[in-house]
This record gives structure tokens, C-alpha cells and sequence, in this order.
């Protein structure tokens, strides 16, 4: 049993460990070697900055599927959920009129982002309650949640698109597509975001209380609960935290696009899933990570990128896509196929 | 201690016998070559301490897993089993230590899961239904065959388990703790059902930390310790002692109740109801009061409502009425952890089901429920949860390769030693044991039986649930016996065992 | 001649498939290399093959519009990093981004589309339900309003139910079995695309209610041809994608060259052609109808 | 515990017991009861088949999907497998030519029929074989198959739709229409063919071993597998049926429209997801049964032919249907919420 799939122990990163355990790393090296012997334009730097860049929205909801997954649940309402918020922060970049007061609203940047969070966080936190308090699985009640959020994000904005987010001087509302298009030493701000994120994430999971008690209500949520772990509060936050990463991929989506349209992220669930999973988490819940989870991303991404570099026909992307995805989680498999006893 | 102290019996008797069998599980040494012979129609009965080998021993005879190195000889011939069913197949059926039944399907179908009764339209249910009435009036239990397995209790689940074995018709049976749920009544059918399979030439192997339970039905005792065989002798030449002191090398004694000087109520628990699913109430109105540095046990048979008044008290379940008091606070309102938090821990029954994160660690599972303990501002500290496991693991004697091991790969009762370490790392004022001696062994229980004295003396409260006698009177300050959701009689440490079976409404066997 | 990237919607639906696989060609017998990609629909996928294409260093992009809005971004990453970008098939919300907008006059096309059902339907008049498509696109909104302003002339005609189908074929298949439950008395269907109205006519047929029924579909599609063939289709509005098509690459072409599209202006609308039971059998190659 | 929700006992029907199980009956009502009110055209019998033809879809694919979760698996290509098969369908009524032999084949419709469900039941068994001895998670089997089948969908068609399935009386492969087209006393034959294979699954479920052994595998693996079931046979076999009767609704659909396209059945999985576990399915396997998943089928397909008989808009569908589906599984979770001990 490796450290990848059960709760991560406490020694930190180390390189050998990655190369034997996460054989997602060797899907991704696999997919960059090839590509970058058929393509010249691959293995550059600006390539992979672009990539990553690309990599950041399915990541950020990767790591936010990752905790439901952790809990033994999944959540399916991420890529509405996503479009829900971009339309949210693409309405108040507009103004939100006062039609009683007579007045128009701009909030700055900074206030958008924070509603935009909250707005995500609350509807990820609908399916926490769901599912914590209602006991509707997981599946269903964010399969719900995900028509929902979907069918209020085309009625916010009759199905149309909010474009031109970037804000006007005279109103102070301008820095929203920061996000989107500006560098720090040359790395995108939204691969910045997905590094916080999932450091961030990776440390809650390793070292604190929370963290534990994720890995172990997603384990046995029975022994949990006797242990003393909140486990529907854990349930909720992570459904939460899901909902609101979502809510970050909305942001840095609308602001990559500088528009945010109520049918974005449509089927990103599954590629937020996929990631996951090829990075060795198991879906019935308390084993995964977030380094694997990383991978599974930038795998999916690499590797949909180099199909699009070399001109292969989106009919072979969609096969190939689909081979890989398999391959690499057959390649986990057999790693742990043998492993330990079941409960 | 690796001499046999008698040689073997005629070997024309035996059946099945494995020959230098090793099994290693990385450099886990389960068994180092052990010889051990099963003999026609009598009870081989295999005793050792907690990881010694003996389901491992057991799973090889039976085909579950395959040994290292060694051979099985069958009649004679030497043999090798791909799988259980090949196995099964050849005769040889085996009841699991840990269950192994579908909880979605009823007593009858899993009885016949795997083996269905095929009749003219499929598969022949009534005829299935009509074997599972007649083994459960065998075994003299009041089981419906078309109740779902998961709405029965972990002893009447235990009974399932055995009848599927039993409706197999095998030659060999091996029983891994087969009453480890079970109360002495229904040992009694089954020692009875036991005696009746030898008559009729089947071969029985019988594994249990009942030591003298166990003496009742041996007719071969055969000794394992650190996976190999240390002593073997029939049925004529052992006793107690000679057990205890093969398998652990030194004689324990549990002892009797450590004094206890009357402290202040610790738990008050006033009028409480408790109702099942239907609205029926299994604890009703009952009351008690434990001190501090007092020890009662709960006596009871299965059904009596113990585990039910044991975690309403935790937290777990809900009360319809009454009142649980924790030093003078009513704490009826308060989570689980908030209970724990405030000294109050519980021990459950079922450490499949409620004990034990098989996705985590050895050490993760005995820190889980004590991670305040260990957290510093925002982040756990490795170096204090490194030595409370640590601390833990030498304390209620775990064999384990080490913090770090996965739970799965304990024997089961190390699993269960980690279930107790767990609450006690807790530090609890008040600690509940739901038939915590379930399935280790004696010198873990003796070292329980200490750390509970131990705590008694600090002033911990304890009480402990449990369905063999002679542990209420090797603990006990006080006795109380549980029926029908009441305290039906409450004794003092002085009173004899008949007195104790006979409140509990059980019929006292001969 | 370097790499032209060609970006359409969804290869599934004939009409874009065409619109890709004639622009390929064009590129390809102009001497350059062509990739042709697809971004289903989705701002972000497009926005991620648009730095494909800068990664590949392109010379030019032949890019079918996501969306009205949400496509400027994307756009404006590509003119940003030097490549020409010319549209088809569908505008952006903004001029002055790319070098050329090359699409059909949807809105002359569903004036002509409605014209030919009013008088398919004869002077009766009746009920009639309408297909519309995805409402993330523009044109599934300017056709609508294109038979409005039509079919408002014509009091006799009540429209009695309007439903969303996506552009797709199953789709329109359902809707038009729930209209047709909600509506029994409707003589006439018109959609927003020829799939939906293959779908609708399939619901029909099975009710059996094709028989004096007008279907009025859009785009030119060969299974539409056939419908319009076999009668069951009255007419379909020939989307000249086939043309626009290949002059957006020769626009490109000359923009590589000479820095200038050629054209007179960035907006360049290409009217739609009504093909039915007369024409229909002057189509030479898909959505081409031949002299 | 019901029986709706275990392995089902062998009492036969009993509307009693249906009223008080399945909750999703109550809510088939409600919807019924509400659109009738409604809309004057709702509640006719001429509705009620068209209605019932359009839950044929559907209903064939849940049928093969309860399968799957009953196994404690899950079916993501089932969507994809009726497209593929669709498509095959589709080229085999165009005739398949054999370039060496210089004649193109025109299978009757039988065999048509025949080798689609072949091709169907071979990708199903392709998830079994992936999930029973190569150990890849469903969840990511699935997906990758729904991948690649839906581009192999694609390549096949080079992303066009055939047209005009009708066949030819001089080739003799006429009647390919008769399966969407005809009735038989007034009822659809979609109906019809989802009435058998429900009886069908519902007998092999209740009747037979292979029924047993499918609760049993669903319920505990390894429990099952000790006790002599063939875990991975079944494993097998649940997926095989699947695609199979994926094949079967792609016929159906291909019928109805008589045309065939690689992008048909989009997102269905979902749909026949969402109508299991509205009829009372545990995700977690081992509990289900026909008659809810049938009930669930007529939930999800009354309902939204309801909102578009009423002419609601398409966004408000999307929000009612993402609602119902929570509130439906939300009444039976309130059912058995306090139910029995779990494993
Ligand atoms: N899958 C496994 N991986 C690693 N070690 C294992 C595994 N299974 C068993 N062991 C080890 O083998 C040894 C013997 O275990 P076994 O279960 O046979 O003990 P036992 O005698 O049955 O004990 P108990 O009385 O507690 O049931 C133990 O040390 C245990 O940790
Ligand atoms: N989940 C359940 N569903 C239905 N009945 C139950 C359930 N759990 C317990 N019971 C019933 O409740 C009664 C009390 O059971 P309980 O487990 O509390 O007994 P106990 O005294 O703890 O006995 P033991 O622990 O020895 O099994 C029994 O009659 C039992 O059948
Ligand atoms: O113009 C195109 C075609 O009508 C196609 O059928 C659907 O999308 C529209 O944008
Ligand atoms: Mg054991
Ligand atoms: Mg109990």
C-alpha cells in the first residue's frame, strides 16, 4: 500500500517515492516525450506555460472533486456550478441595477471575486446539506443541483453572454481579467491560483485534523463518527470547498475569456473526475491525493493539447482521449490490484 | 518452546494435514513451517495468542489464500487448491473470523449463495427456504429465513454464518471463532451440532480465545505461537494451564476486581428509553450509576439492549426519553466528539463495522479519535502523534510491523486491540466496553483487565459489556444484568456465576 | 506555405463538417498545411485551440465562432499574437478584431425560408409550431426573428408552441412529439436548422400526420435535400457555407500575402438560397446548388 | 427494509406494497396529477403511448444500467454504445461492401438487428473484461469506452448521419422501420420490446441464480466470491447485457428516426443513471429492482414531456427536472434514512 492511495504520511515529497508509486507520472512522461518527438512547437517553455495554463481550470475543480471523492461522494454539479458563477461575476462587472433606489451598482474586483466565491461556496454547500442531512447519494443530488444550477445560469442571462468584463476606469471596477492575462515572472496567474490551491489543499490533507477526518469518514464513516469526527460537517465543507473552487475555475475561466456564458464547463465533471481518478484516488472514498490528482490533470491536459498540436482529427482526440484515460488507471490497477484486505 | 511434547497420533486417522507450511507476507513471517494434522471425526482445536497464524493457518487448509512454501495433504495425496470453492469442492468448508455474508440478502439467500437448489423455473426458493428453517431449528435459533442479514444482530449474523457452513455437508469444518458473538447458550447448541458432525466422521478444527469453552469439545489441542506449532497433545493430557502456558510461556491469572474506595457519580444515566427502527423500545427506563474508579459489568444475552444503552451513551444513537449525566452535566445534547472531548468514550461491539478505517494506517486509526491532542495552532504535529501511537501500540500490546502497517494486515484480534487502544489514547474519565474481549487473547485481556484496574485507580469509570460470566467476576466492583431493556438484578462482586445466568434469564447449561 | 488553422464547431453536424473539409481543401491546394479542429460549442476549448494555433505558429486562423461574446477574448488572443483571424459562419460582437466576418445572411435566409412556407401552407391559413436552436448561438435568435418579421404579415397563421432542440435531430424528434400532443391541429412546422426538422418529420411520419403537412428546414443539407426530394420536406434554406467557406481561405491568403482581405468590408453577408422541389435537383455536392 | 430496496422476495406483485415502497410512484402521480390540471392534452391515451415510446429509450437503457448498479458498478458508455450501434445499424442497411470481392452485402433486417446487438453486447463485455480482470474503477472504464466508442462513432460516419434506413424491397432488407413505426393494438412496439426486457430482467432478477448471484456480488464481493459465486462471470455478463440493450435502444431510436447519427444519446447515461436511483437503486450495489427503475424511467420521461406540452422554456425544464430528480430520490431517502445496520 502506497502513500498515494492511503492518507498521505508525514515525510513530506520525495522523488522516489512519486516515481514508484504514481504511475500517472509515467503516463505524463510518456505523453510529453511522445509529443514532443512529433511536434517541435511541444516541449517548449511557452507551450508548457500555455498548457498549464489550460491545465489550471480542470485542476482547480480537480482538487475540489478530489475532497468529495476523498468522502467517499463525487459531485457533478462542478462544471454548472462554474458557469453559474461566471455568469454571477459577469452581472455584477455590468452593474447590478437598484431598480427601488434608482441606482446602478459597481462593485470593485476584489468584492466580485468574494461574492462570486460565496455564491459557489453556497451552492456547493446545497449539496452538502443534500447530502449530509437529507441522505440523497451524492450522485443524484448533485446531478440535480447540476440541472438546476444550470437551467438558473441560462435564465440570469436568457442564454446570452456577458462579454466585456474588463470594467471601465471611471466606475473602479477594472483588474477582473488580471486573472486571465497577467504573468508573474512570466507564469500565468491562473497556474499561481491552481499551485496555491493545491498546495494548500495538500497540506490541509496531510497535516490537519480536518484532513484526517476526510480521509476517515471517507474510509468508514461509521468508525469515524465513534472516533468522534464530525462527519457530516466534514460532509458539508467538502461539498462546500468543492463548490467554491468551482466558483475560483468560473473567475479565472471568465477572465482568460474576458466573457462568461451560462453553457460553459459543460461535461468538465467528468474531465474533473478522470483526473482524479488516473491520479489513484478510489471512488468508493479515503484514498487519493493531491499530488496524484495534479497529475491526472496535467496528464488529461498534456495530452489533449499535444492531440491538438500534432493536427490529429478531433474523431482520433475523442479515441485517444478515452484510451489513455483508460490506460493510465489500468496501469494503477495493476499496481494495486494485489493490495491488502478488503472490508 | 518449540518441542512437541507428544508425538503424533496414529496417522491412518488423518484427513487433511499440512506439511511445513510457511506464509510470508513480505517480510512478515505469518507461519515458519508448521505441521499440523486433522484428524476424522474428531475436534482439533488450535489455539494461540493474537497474530500467532492460526487463520492464516486456516485459510491456507481451506484454499482462500496460498502458502509460501509447504504442502497440503488430502487422503494422503498432496494437493493444491487454486480457491475456496476448489476447496469446498473437495469437502473442506470454513466459517470465517471476520463475517463474510451479503447484507442485502436474506438468511436463506445467503445460506445457498453460491449453491443454489435449482428446481423446474429457476431456482427452488421454497425448498432453500425449508433447508434454512430446519438448520435454524438445529441450531435452535428464532432466525426468519426471508429477514434481510443486515437487520440482525452481530451474534444472530454469527449463527448464519455457521448453519451456511453447516448446510454444505462438508467433511472438514473449520470454525476461526466461531462464538466469539455468541452467547454460552447458543455455544451450547453448537458444541451439541458439533458432536453430532463427529458421529457422523466430520472432521472438525476449532479456533477460540474461550479457552475453557474450548477444552469442552477438544478432542486434539494443538499450540501456535509466532507462526509455529510449539506444542500439540490429545484432549486426555491438557488443561488450562497447560494451554496458557504453551501459548504465551507464562501463566496469567485475571485476577480479581482491584479495590476501589467510593468516589463521586461519574455517569448518571436516568430513565433512559431507547426505541428501534419500529418504535419498540429496547432499553426501557433504566437507570445506573457509575462512580469513579468503579468497574460494573453488564451481563446480558444477545438482544438485551446493552449495545443499544452503550451508544445512546456515546452519542450514536438518540433517546426518546431520560436523561445521561457526565460529572453533574447533562450531555444528551452533545455530539459524539463533544462527548469524547469531555471524557466519555466508547468501545463498540462491531470492529469491522464501527472500530476500525480500513483505508488508513495502524497508527492513523489508534490517533483518530485523539487528534486534538496533537494539533498545534492550525496542523497536527507528526512527532506527538508518532509517540502517542507509539505509546499506545506498547500499552495494549499490538503486533504490529509498526505504526505505519495497513489495519488489514493485523490479525484480528491485534485489530481489536487497536479499537481499544484508540479510546483509551482518548484519556477518559468515563470509558464503555461493548464486548471488548472479543476475539483476543488471554494475556491481551489480562493486560486489559490491568489498564482498566490501572484506571480505576486514577479514578476512570468503566463500564463493560460483556456475555461471559467469568470476566464479570475477574473485573467487576459491581454486576449488573441486563434483560429485556431493564436491569433485571445488580450483584456485588462476591455473588457466583449460576446467580448471575440465572437473572439474565438464561437456562444454566449442564 | 505554413500552417492554417481551421476551426469549426462540431464535425458532427454535416454543415460544419463541410465547412471544415472545404476550407481544408482550399487551404491545401493554395500549397499551405491545414489542421482542422473543433471546439463543440465551448468558449473555453476554443480559447485553448486558439493557443494551439499560436503555439504552432500559424499563419492565419479560419475560425467558426463559439459564441457572439464569449469568442472576442479568444479572438483578440489570436490578433495579439499576430495571426490573422478570419470568421465564418458566425459573428462576434465586435468589429475591428478580425480581418474578415464571412457569414450567411441568416436574416435574408429566414425571410426567404418564411416566404416559402407561407406559401407552402396556401391561403387558409393554420397553426403552426417552430424549432429553435441552441440559444448560446446568435443565429438560432436572428432566424427566429427572421420568420417573425414574415410570418407577422400573415395574421391567419398563429404559432401555438416554440421549443428549444438544440439543433439536433433526436431532439427535435421529442419535442416535436410533445408539440404535437400539446397542438393536435398544427399544419405546419418551421425550424431553425435541418436537423431538427428531419427529427420533427420522423415524429410526424410516426403519427402519421406527414400527409398535408409543411416542414421548412435550414441549411442545405444532403439528408434535407433528400427530404425535399421525397417530399417531405417543403423547402430548406442553402446556407452557402461551401462558398464562404473557401473564400474565407482565400481572404487569408491574401491577408498573408498582401496584408488586405480583399473585400470591401469586414462584414461580408452571403445570401441564402432557397432550394426545393423545382431546384432540388441542381445540388451538385453537399450545400452546393449548381447553375 | 422493502423489497424494493433488497433483493426482492418471491411474493409477486402487490400494489399495496407498491404504494408503499416505491415513493417514486407517488411522485409519477403527482406529475401526472399536476400536468393533467394543466394541460387538457396531457392526460390521453394517445399521449400516454407517445409518452411511454419516448421512456422506451430510456427505459431499454436503465434496464441495462440497473444491472450495473446492482453490481455495484456503473455505465458511463451506454450513451456512446447506442450511437456506435446505431451507426453500425446504419451501414448495414447501406450495404457493406467487400472491396476484394467487388459486391456490397444487404443484410436482411434480422441480421442487422443480430450483429448490432452483437456489437453492442462485445463493447459492454470490453467494460466487463476492464472491470473484472484488468481492476479499472467502472467510473473510468465506462469513460474511456464512452470516449473512444463515440469517436469510433464518428470515424465510421466521418461524422455524417445515414439517412433514409428504409432499405430496399428489391434488396430485401425492407422493415428496418417497423420497430419505431408500427403498433401492435395500438401500442408502439418500443413499448413493447422495453415491456419485454423488464419482464425479462425482473424474472432473471427474482427467478434465477444468475438474479442471486447479482444481489449477492453487489452486496459483498468478497462474501460472494467465498461463497462459490462467479463474482467476475457476473461482472461480465451485467456489462455485456448492458451494451447490449444499449444496442437494442440505439436500434429503436435509429428506427424512430429512421436515420442514425454519431452524436445520438448524448448524456443519456445520465439520464438512466438518475432513473435508477430515483426507482430506489443504491449506487453502492445490491439494491434495486425493475419495477422502480421502470418507475424512475416514467418519472424522468413524464416529466419533461409534460413541461414541453405545458410550454414551459427550455431553461425553466432544465431547473424542474434537475428539482424533481432530487425531490423524487429525497422522498425515498426520507423512507429509509433510518433503515437497517449497514455492512
Ligand atoms: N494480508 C496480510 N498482510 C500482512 N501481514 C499479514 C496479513 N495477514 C496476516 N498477516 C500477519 O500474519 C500474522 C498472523 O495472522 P493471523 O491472522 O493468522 O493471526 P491469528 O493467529 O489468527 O490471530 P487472532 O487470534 O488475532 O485472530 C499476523 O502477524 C498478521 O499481522
Ligand atoms: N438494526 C436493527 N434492526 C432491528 N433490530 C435490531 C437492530 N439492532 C438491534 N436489534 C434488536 O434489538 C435488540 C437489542 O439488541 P442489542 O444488540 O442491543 O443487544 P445486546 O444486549 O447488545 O446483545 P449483543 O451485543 O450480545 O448482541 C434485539 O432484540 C435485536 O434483535
Ligand atoms: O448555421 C449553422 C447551421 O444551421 C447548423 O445546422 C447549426 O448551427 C448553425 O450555426
Ligand atoms: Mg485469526
Ligand atoms: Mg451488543
Amino acid at each position: 500500500m502506497s502513500a498515494t492511495t492511503t492518507a498521505p504520511r508525514q515525510n513530506g515529497f520525495s522523488l522516489g517515492r512519486l516515481l514508484l508509486e504514481g504511475r500517472a507520472f509515467f503516463a505524463l512522461i510518456a505523453i510529453i516525450a511522445v509529443f514532443s518527438v512529433l511536434s517541435p512547437n511541444y516541449f517548449t517553455l511557452s507551450n508548457f506555460l500555455i498548457m498549464a495554463s489550460q491545465v489550471a481550470i480542470y485542476g482547480i475543480l480537480s482538487v475540489g472533486m478530489l475532497l468529495v471523492i476523498l468522502n467517499g461522494g463525487i459531485d457533478l454539479s462542478v462544471g454548472s456550478i462554474l458557469a453559474l458563477c461566471g455568469v454571477c461575476a459577469g452581472a455584477m462587472m455590468q452593474g447590478i441595477e437598484l431598480p427601488w433606489a434608482g441606482v446602478i451598482l459597481y462593485p470593485p474586483v476584489w468584492a466580485v471575486v468574494v461574492l462570486t466565491v460565496a455564491v459557489g461556496a453556497l451552492v456547493g454547500a446545497l449539496n452538502g446539506v443534500l447530502v449530509a442531512f437529507f441522505k440523497v447519494p451524492p450522485f443524484v443530488a448533485t446531478l440535480g443541483v447540476m440541472y438546476v444550477a444550470r437551467g438558473v445560469a441560462l435564465l440570469m442571462t436568457n442564454g446570452l453572454t456577458y462579454n466585456n468584463l474588463r470594467g471601465q476606469e471611471a466606475l473602479g471596477n477594472t483588474g477582473f481579467n488580471w486573472l486571465g492575462f497577467n504573468r508573474i515572472g512570466g507564469v500565468p496567474i491562473s497556474v499561481i491560483v491552481l499551485a496555491v490551491v493545491a498546495i494548500l489543499t495538500g497540506l490541509m490533507l496531510s497535516r490537519s485534523a480536518f484532513g484526517r477526518w476526510l480521509y476517515a469518514s471517507g474510509g468508514n464513516e461509521r468508525a469515524a463518527e465513534l472516533s468522534g469526527v464530525p462527519v457530516r460537517r466534514v460532509k458539508i465543507t467538502v461539498y462546500t470547498i468543492s463548490g467554491a473552487l468551482a466558483a475560483v475555475a468560473g473567475l479565472v475561466l471568465a477572465s482568460q475569456l474576458t466573457s462568461a456564458g451560462p453553457t460553459a464547463g459543460t461535461t468538465y465533471e467528468l474531465t474533473a473526475i478522470a483526473a482524479v481518478v488516473i491520479g489513484g484516488a478510489a471512488l468508493t472514498g479515503g484514498r487519493g491525493g493531491v499530488r496524484g490528482t495534479m497529475l491526472g490533470a496535467f496528464v488529461i491536459g498534456f495530452l489533449s493539447a499535444g492531440l491538438v498540436i500534432i493536427g490529429v482529427s478531433s474523431y482520433w482526440q475523442t479515441v485517444f482521449t478515452g484510451a489513455v484515460i483508460v490506460l493510465a488507471v489500468l496501469m494503477n490497477s495493476i499496481q494495486y490490484g494485489r493490495g491488502g484486505r478488503k472490508s | 518452546m518449540t518441542r512437541r511434547t507428544h508425538d503424533m497420533p496414529d496417522a491412518r486417522t488423518v484427513v487433511l494435514a499440512a506439511r511445513n507450511v510457511a506464509k510470508s507476507y513480505g517480510n512478515v513471517h505469518a507461519l515458519k513451517g508448521v505441521n499440523f494434522d486433522i484428524h476424522r471425526g474428531q475436534v482439533t482445536t488450535l489455539f494461540g495468542e493474537n497474530g500467532a497464524g492460526k487463520s492464516t493457518l486456516m485459510k491456507i487448509l481451506s484454499g482462500v489464500i496460498q502458502p509460501t512454501t509447504g504442502q497440503i495433504i488430502l487422503d494422503g495425496q498432496p494437493v493444491g487448491f487454486a480457491d475456496a470453492n476448489e476447496a469446498r469442492d473437495r469437502g473442506i468448508s470454513i466459517i470465517h473470523q471476520e463475517l463474510s455474508l451479503a447484507p442485502n440478502l436474506s438468511v436463506r439467500d445467503n445460506i445457498f449463495m453460491g449453491r443454489e437448489l435449482r428446481g423446474p423455473l429457476g431456482v427452488d426458493f421454497a425448498e432453500e427456504e425449508r433447508q434454512t428453517r430446519r438448520l435454524m431449528e438445529e441450531l435452535e435459533e428464532d432466525i426468519d429465513p426471508l429477514i434481510p442479514v443486515e437487520e440482525l444482530r452481530l451474534g444472530q449474523q454469527q449463527i448464519v454464518e455457521i448453519a451456511r457452513a453447516l448446510s454444505v455437508d462438508s467433511r472438514i469444518l473449520i470454525m476461526d471463532e466461531p462464538t466469539s458473538a455468541l452467547s454460552a447458550s447458543e455455544v451450547e447448541v453448537l458444541f451439541k451440532v458439533i458432536r453430532d458432525l463427529t458421529a457422523k466422521g466430520v472432521s472438525i478444527v476449532y479456533i477460540s480465545h474461550h479457552l475453557e469453552e474450548a477444552l469442552t469439545i477438544t478432542d486434539h489441542a494443538v499450540v501456535l505461537r509466532d507462526g509455529t506449532m510449539t506444542a500439540y497433545a490429545p484432549r486426555a493430557d491438557i488443561d488450562l494451564d497447560w494451554i496458557v502456558r504453551n501459548m504465551v510461556g507464562e501463566n496469567y491469572d485475571l485476577g480479581s476486581p482491584p479495590d476501589s474506595d467510593k468516589r463521586a457519580v461519574a455517569l448518571s444515566i436516568r430513565n433512559l428509553s431507547v426505541p428501534d427502527a419500529t418504535g419498540k423500545d429496547l432499553v426501557q427506563g433504566l437507570s445506573l450509576d457509575v462512580r469513579a474508579g468503579e468497574i460494573v459489568c453488564i451481563y446480558g444475552l444477545m438482544g438485551a439492549g446493552r449495545t443499544e444503552l452503550l451508544e445512546t451513551c456515546a452519542g450514536r444513537l438518540r433517546a426518546t426519553g431520560g436523561e445521561i449525566v457526565l460529572d453533574g452535566h447533562e450531555i444528551s445534547h452533545l455530539s459524539i466528539g463533544d462527548r469524547i472531548a469531555r471524557g466519555l468514550a466508547l468501545v463498540p461491539e462491531d470492529r469491522q463495522r464501527d472500530g476500525l478505517v480500513q483505508s488508513m494506517s495502524v497508527g492513523q486509526n489508534l490517533s483518530l479519535a485523539s487528534i486534538g491532542t496533537f494539533t498545534r495552532g492550525l496542523f497536527t504535529s507528526p512527532r506527538d502523534e508518532r509517540k502517542l501511537v507509539e505509546d499506545t501500540i506498547r500499552k495494549v500490546t499490538v503486533k504490529t510491523s509498526g505504526g505505519g502497517a495497513p489495519i488489514g494486515s493485523l490479525s484480528g484480534g491485534n485489530q481489536q486491540k487497536v479499537v481499544i487502544g484508540k479510546m483509551l489514547a482518548t484519556n477518559p474519565r468515563v470509558i464503555l466496553l461493548d464486548e471488548p474481549s472479543r476475539g483476543i487473547d488471554i494475556g491481551a485481556k489480562a493486560e486489559v483487565f490491568r489498564l482498566l484496574a490501572e484506571g480505576a485507580r486514577q479514578g476512570l469509570a468503566v463500564i463493560y459489556s460483556t456475555s461471559e460470566v467469568g470476566e464479570c467476576l475477574s473485573i467487576a466492583h459491581r454486576i449488573v444484568v441486563m434483560h429485556k431493556g431493564r436491569i433485571s438484578a445488580e450483584f456485588d462482586s462476591a455473588v457466583t456465576k449460576e446467580k448471575i445466568m440465572a437473572a439474565s434469564g438464561e437456562s444454566v447449561a449442564a | 506555405e505554413g500552417l492554417m488553422t481551421i476551426i469549426v464547431n462540431d464535425p458532427a453536424n454535416p454543415y460544419w463538417f463541410t465547412e471544415g473539409e472545404v476550407a481544408k481543401a482550399t487551404a491545401e491546394e493554395m500549397g499551405y498545411t491545414a489542421n482542422v479542429a473543433a471546439h463543440r460549442g465551448d468558449t473555453n476549448t476554443e480559447s485553448t485551440l486558439i493557443d494551439t494555433a499560436i503555439t504552432n505558429q500559424s499563419v492565419a486562423i479560419i475560425l467558426d465562432p463559439a459564441n457572439a461574446d464569449g469568442s472576442v477574448g479568444a479572438v483578440q488572443k489570436a490578433v495579439d499574437a499576430g495571426i490573422p483571424v478570419i470568421l465564418v459562419n458566425a459573428e462576434i460582437n465586435q468589429e475591428g478584431l478580425a480581418k474578415a466576418q464571412l457569414v450567411s445572411n441568416n436574416a435574408q435566409g429566414a425571410a426567404l425560408g418564411a416566404q416559402a412556407w407561407v406559401e407552402a401552407m396556401g391561403t387558409e391559413g393554420g397553426k403552426f409550431v417552430e424549432l429553435f436552436g441552441a440559444p448560446s448561438d446568435n443565429n438560432a435568435q436572428t432566424r427566429s426573428n427572421g420568420f417573425e418579421t414574415v410570418l407577422s404579415q400573415y395574421p391567419e397563421f398563429e404559432k401555438v408552441g416554440q421549443e428549444v432542440a438544440n439543433w439536433d435531430r433526436t431532439q427535435g424528434y421529442q419535442k416535436m412529439q410533445s408539440l404535437l400532443q400539446a397542438n393536435p391541429d398544427v399544419t405546419g412546422v418551421i425550424s431553425g436548422n435541418d436537423e431538427m426538422a428531419l427529427g420533427a418529420i420522423a415524429a410526424l411520419k410516426e403519427a402519421g400526420r406527414l400527409d398535408g403537412m409543411v416542414v421548412g428546414g435550414f441549411d442545405g443539407s444532403p439528408d434535407a435535400v433528400e427530404a425535399v426530394k421525397a417530399g417531405e420536406m417543403a423547402y430548406t434554406v442553402l446556407q452557402p457555407v461551401a462558398v464562404f467557406a473557401a473564400e474565407a481561405v482565400r481572404q487569408a491568403d491574401n491577408v498573408i500575402k498582401t496584408g488586405e482581405t480583399g473585400a470591401d468590408a469586414e462584414k461580408q453577408l452571403f445570401d441564402c438560397v432557397l432550394v426545393n422541389a423545382e431546384n432540388v435537383d441542381r445540388m451538385t455536392a453537399p450545400f452546393v446548388l449548381g447553375e
